[in-house]
């Protein structure tokens, strides 16, 4: 292959395995992390595990400690033989989420519906009212007990107008609530615990250590500022210099598809994207 | 020495009021402590022992080691009314919605199709919000005996509104801490590998909360692949993870959670699971109905007419990690 | 929507502050959450992780499974004014007494001979009251890093009176109950049969309280009959009690509960016990510690000079019943 | 043998050994039981287990679950692998407290150092003050929480005057306190809760519904109703029908002394008496 033809090297890919790229890039070996029952957020956790920081310890609600999966996973990931396989320990749910309480997991690992400036987030009901929803959804699973007590939470959801919103229809899990000083803690929280990190395919936010607003940090390199800005329904704040986040590769793509989600059932359903391999510009 | 402390916000979700000391009269008059052979059939276990309006737990889900053989004959016996325990769940819910058995559902997490949607708009099924560890830790304090336990979750939300959770002031530092109501369910549905006829049972792998279920309902049907011995049970005590004395019956229902896993004996059948979602989605969950609960006698005729030996064979091979469970 | 409580009586008994924030905290800044080689001597074990001044926790008891050579190590490393939780124990506190390392007790179980009776009246040590559950209660609190947990005992006693739990109305059904706080030990030593050097520690047999245990202390020492394979651990993650982030130290220790028993591997030695007994009723417990701990540079040194190949196979032989430990 | 030799017949036994005798006869097959750690309470049991009640199921605080010991014992029996043998359940103490505060505990089996007309007992210190008493004891261990939590208790203990006190030193457990009404729901225990039979060598008492006063119902053979008395330091009340309890048989001072407490650790240190083995009256 030559230079040029490396140049022109393309890579489609959905928004939601971009996102799980992402994620993956910002684990930490040396810490802890609650992942939410299957899905998106563990699939990002089991792509850095595969292939940037094998050492890593995670556990799920259901009760397995710092597993070591064996590829390729099912398609029904959840409590599963080959997802818990060579874990510390299989126990329960309220012993891990003890282990939370406790201040033992640096991070939660979570996906959400909509979420606010605050980074409140919904996985309850959208449009309509509690009673008499437009649309229900399944509700906040483990996500409000791991948004409470992990250390530093990072969200994964998708960068639209509906779902960064100013108001979120249903405050399932917590952010920082109202924004104010102590909110947490005045609600029976652990005190300095957070939302951390919103991850989506365009973008990554964190949050203002005064204000508590929603931040923009860093954007794909497909993406500019004023995209991101106009697929949000409130005006985040913006930091200084944004970072340009990491091009997901091929051999990372290939891990998502033969691997972790054999088949895409769940990766395969966003909107794809055709990006330069090398640049991550927007190709075509 | 008098303290005062506020109960400064309350949900106003519906819970069962917590009753520890009618739950253990309860205990004293209805829960044989001796060891007798508990064994009935899947039918006589629901009819006795499942009420119209009874609340239902059980523990996992469709997906892995559910007590999918007891959802069905509770729809084959049209039961009513029950008020469900969504922790951790997938369609479960939505195929009890379908048989027409469910009034009230505690949110955790549950699948939520077209079923459920509807129900809740047309006022039939009415949801409480919890979150999958508020409902087990709810549990946990009905294991305990004791009417509530305290916790760093859930206020601030919606949720709490939603629930019957409180928030308190610690009576030793005066923090502010969340208060849940113990769960002390009139039934719990609990499959698991291995049990004796005395109720002793086995769960292997990660098991969400089968102890403290156990421990915290009122009535507990255990559904086994497979019956052992007392004298195995007796043999390695270390592995019990429920004591006879909590179970009122003990059903023989080998692949009991089809079509979910059980895990380190049989995968899941992925098709079975769209055939589900398909009928949801096409509003023919009658006809799933019929031929995968009505049109059978009991979970016997379920595998020997509906699956047949080769797709169990198949089923079985599909778990091809089972390092950790019989070891 | 405000609801008064009333807490309407409170033990005059010492604890540590609840302080779940603080405890948090401790863990965020000290607590290695990768799985690190943490093998170390016993003497490292105590010197890096016992405190002068320290709340010690241990799991069992010197006649079962306790970790009695870390008692001993910190015995030799002459570590003073420990508080010490006696929960279903025996001579242990009197050891430590007798070592000059303890000033205040808990107390659930002890044995009750010359030594502690001086110290009490003489005013060393002083003892706050408890019972075993409710020191059990309390690691089970402190395990779910909670400021306390509400139980259905005490109330109404002069062990009431003498500890700290407090008689408080339940914010649900206002009904009396009592709450204890959290116990947050500073340091836990919890001896097990198998660990891997990471912590991952198995416990066999009826266990008190170790899981609750680890989970609730700060620093947590394990002292195990053999070091295994995080390769073992894995394949087999149902029998791991301790998993590893909880975990700080690792300390290979055969026969580290002598005198006591190991269930499933040696039997206790009851002469040993008499030789203790005696010394503690002829006023030499000094001549019994200069023997058996400062004489000594180690555990290894009490396993080679003091007992032997022989009497060590004679403790392996006395155990005659293992069934049901290593299966 | 005959009939006159063995009306001569006679068996030395201790008080002790007496007492484990007489909660072994009113030890009920279908019932479950909390027995207090290792000692005298459990020897009864046991004795039950091995001659009369085969099937019986019992906890101890540890966590053994009906356990079927090997015989004979060894001299330790607390936690000991022949004391847990063949257990249905190995689990732990927060566990087994449970089942009880649950209600699944007929019977707690338990001893005391002193107790009084309403059954609260003591095992913390006799004489002095808390702070300075003239003999300190081991403390309660498992009792309040058996004794304030299981239906019905049964408290072994000597019938003695310093034993049996109109005011115990310590109240270390519950009876019923004070003896009105709702005086243990009052203090935060279950309904219907308290001490059931109080058993000693030489009597047994049983605790009136209304006024919660000890009264003596039973007397051994070898002793009367105005020995008995002599022996309480309060006076308690007495039934209108004072039933005789069984006498010790051979078979079971056999088992207590060959499997149970082999050497007779515990129950050979005892008071002996001599009593003739038809009748139980006092030999010699």
């Amino acid at each position: 292959m030559t230079e040029s033809e490396a140049d022109r090297a393309t890579l489609s890919l959905t928004d939601i395995e971009a996102t799980i790229c992402h994620i993956a890039h910002i684990i930490e070996e040396d810490k802890l992390y609650f992942v939410q029952m299957a899905g998106a957020p563990l699939m990002a956790l089991l792509l850095a595990k595969r292939l940037h920081t094998p050492g890593v310890g995670y556990v799920v609600e259901e009760g397995a400690v710092s597993p070591d999966p064996s590829f390729p996973l099912p398609r029904m990931m959840l409590g599963a033989s080959r997802s818990h396989y060579r874990a510390v320990q299989w126990t329960g749910m309220n012993v891990v989420d003890a282990h939370a309480a406790l201040g033992f997991m640096d991070y939660g690992l979570l996906a959400a519906l909509q979420i606010d400036r605050f980074g409140n987030f919904n996985s309850t009901h959208i449009g309509g009212t509690f009673d008499q929803p437009e649309r229900r959804f399944g509700g906040p699973g483990g996500a409000t007990e791991i948004a409470s007590q992990c250390w530093r939470t990072i969200i994964m959801t998708k960068l639209q107008k509906r779902k960064f919103v100013e108001k979120v229809d249903f405050v399932s899990s917590p952010g920082y609530l109202d924004g104010t000083p102590g909110a947490r803690e005045r609600a029976g929280m652990p005190s300095g615990t957070g939302p951390w990190r919103v991850v989506t395919a365009e973008a990554t936010f964190d949050f203002d250590e005064d204000s508590r607003q929603m931040r923009l940090i860093a954007l794909a390199p497909w993406t500019t500022k004023e995209e991101v800005l106009e697929k949000m329904g409130f005006e985040p704040l913006v930091a200084d210099k944004l970072e340009s986040m990491r091009v997901p590769s091929e051999e990372e793509l290939n891990a998502i598809r033969a691997e972790i989600d054999p088949g895409g059932f769940s990766t395969g359903r966003g909107e794809w994207i055709t990006i330069d391999a090398a640049t991550g510009n927007k190709a075509g | 020495m008098t303290q005062t402390l506020q109960v400064t916000a309350a949900g106003k979700g519906d819970f069962l009021p917590p009753d520890p000391d009618g739950f253990r009269e309860y205990v004293r008059q209805n829960k044989d402590r001796r060891p007798v052979n508990k064994v009935v059939s899947e039918k006589e276990a629901v009819s006795r022992f499942v009420s119209d309006g009874d609340y239902l737990a059980y523990d996992q889900n469709i997906a892995v080691r559910g007590p999918t053989s007891l959802y069905r004959e509770i729809i084959r016996q049209h039961k009513k009314d029950l008020w469900v325990a969504a922790k951790f769940t997938w369609t479960d819910v939505s195929l009890l919605i379908a048989g027409g058995c469910v009034s009230k559902v505690d949110v955790g997490w549950m699948e939520s199709g077209a079923l459920l949607n509807k129900a809740v708009k047309d006022g039939s099924v009415k949801l409480i919000e919890w979150t999958n560890g508020a409902l087990a830790y709810r549990l946990l304090a009905g294991s305990l005996g004791v009417p509530y336990l305290p916790m760093r979750y859930m206020g601030g939300t919606d949720t709490f509104e939603q629930s019957g959770a409180r928030l308190t002031e610690d009576p030793y530092t005066g923090m502010p801490l969340c208060v849940v109501p113990a769960l002390n369910p009139d039934v719990a549905l609990i499959h698991v590998h291995q049990a004796d006829v005395h109720g002793n049972a086995r769960v292997f792998g990660a098991g969400v909360a089968p102890a403290e279920m156990a421990m915290a309902s009122k009535k507990v049907i255990i559904s086994t692949e497979e019956i052992i011995d007392n004298e195995e049970i007796r043999k390695q005590p270390q592995r019990t993870t429920i004591p006879y004395y909590l179970v009122d019956a003990v059903v023989e229902a080998p692949f009991g959670s089809y079509p979910g896993s059980t895990p380190g004996l049989y995968g899941a059948d992925i098709e079975h699971w769209l055939t589900f979602a398909a009928a949801q989605a096409q509003g023919k969950t009658d006809e799933y109905l019929d031929h995968w609960v009505h049109s059978l006698a009991s979970h016997q005729e379920l595998l020997d007419e509906r699956l047949g030996e080769q797709k169990l064979a198949q089923l079985r091979e599909g778990e091809t990690v089972t390092e950790g469970y019989y070891d």
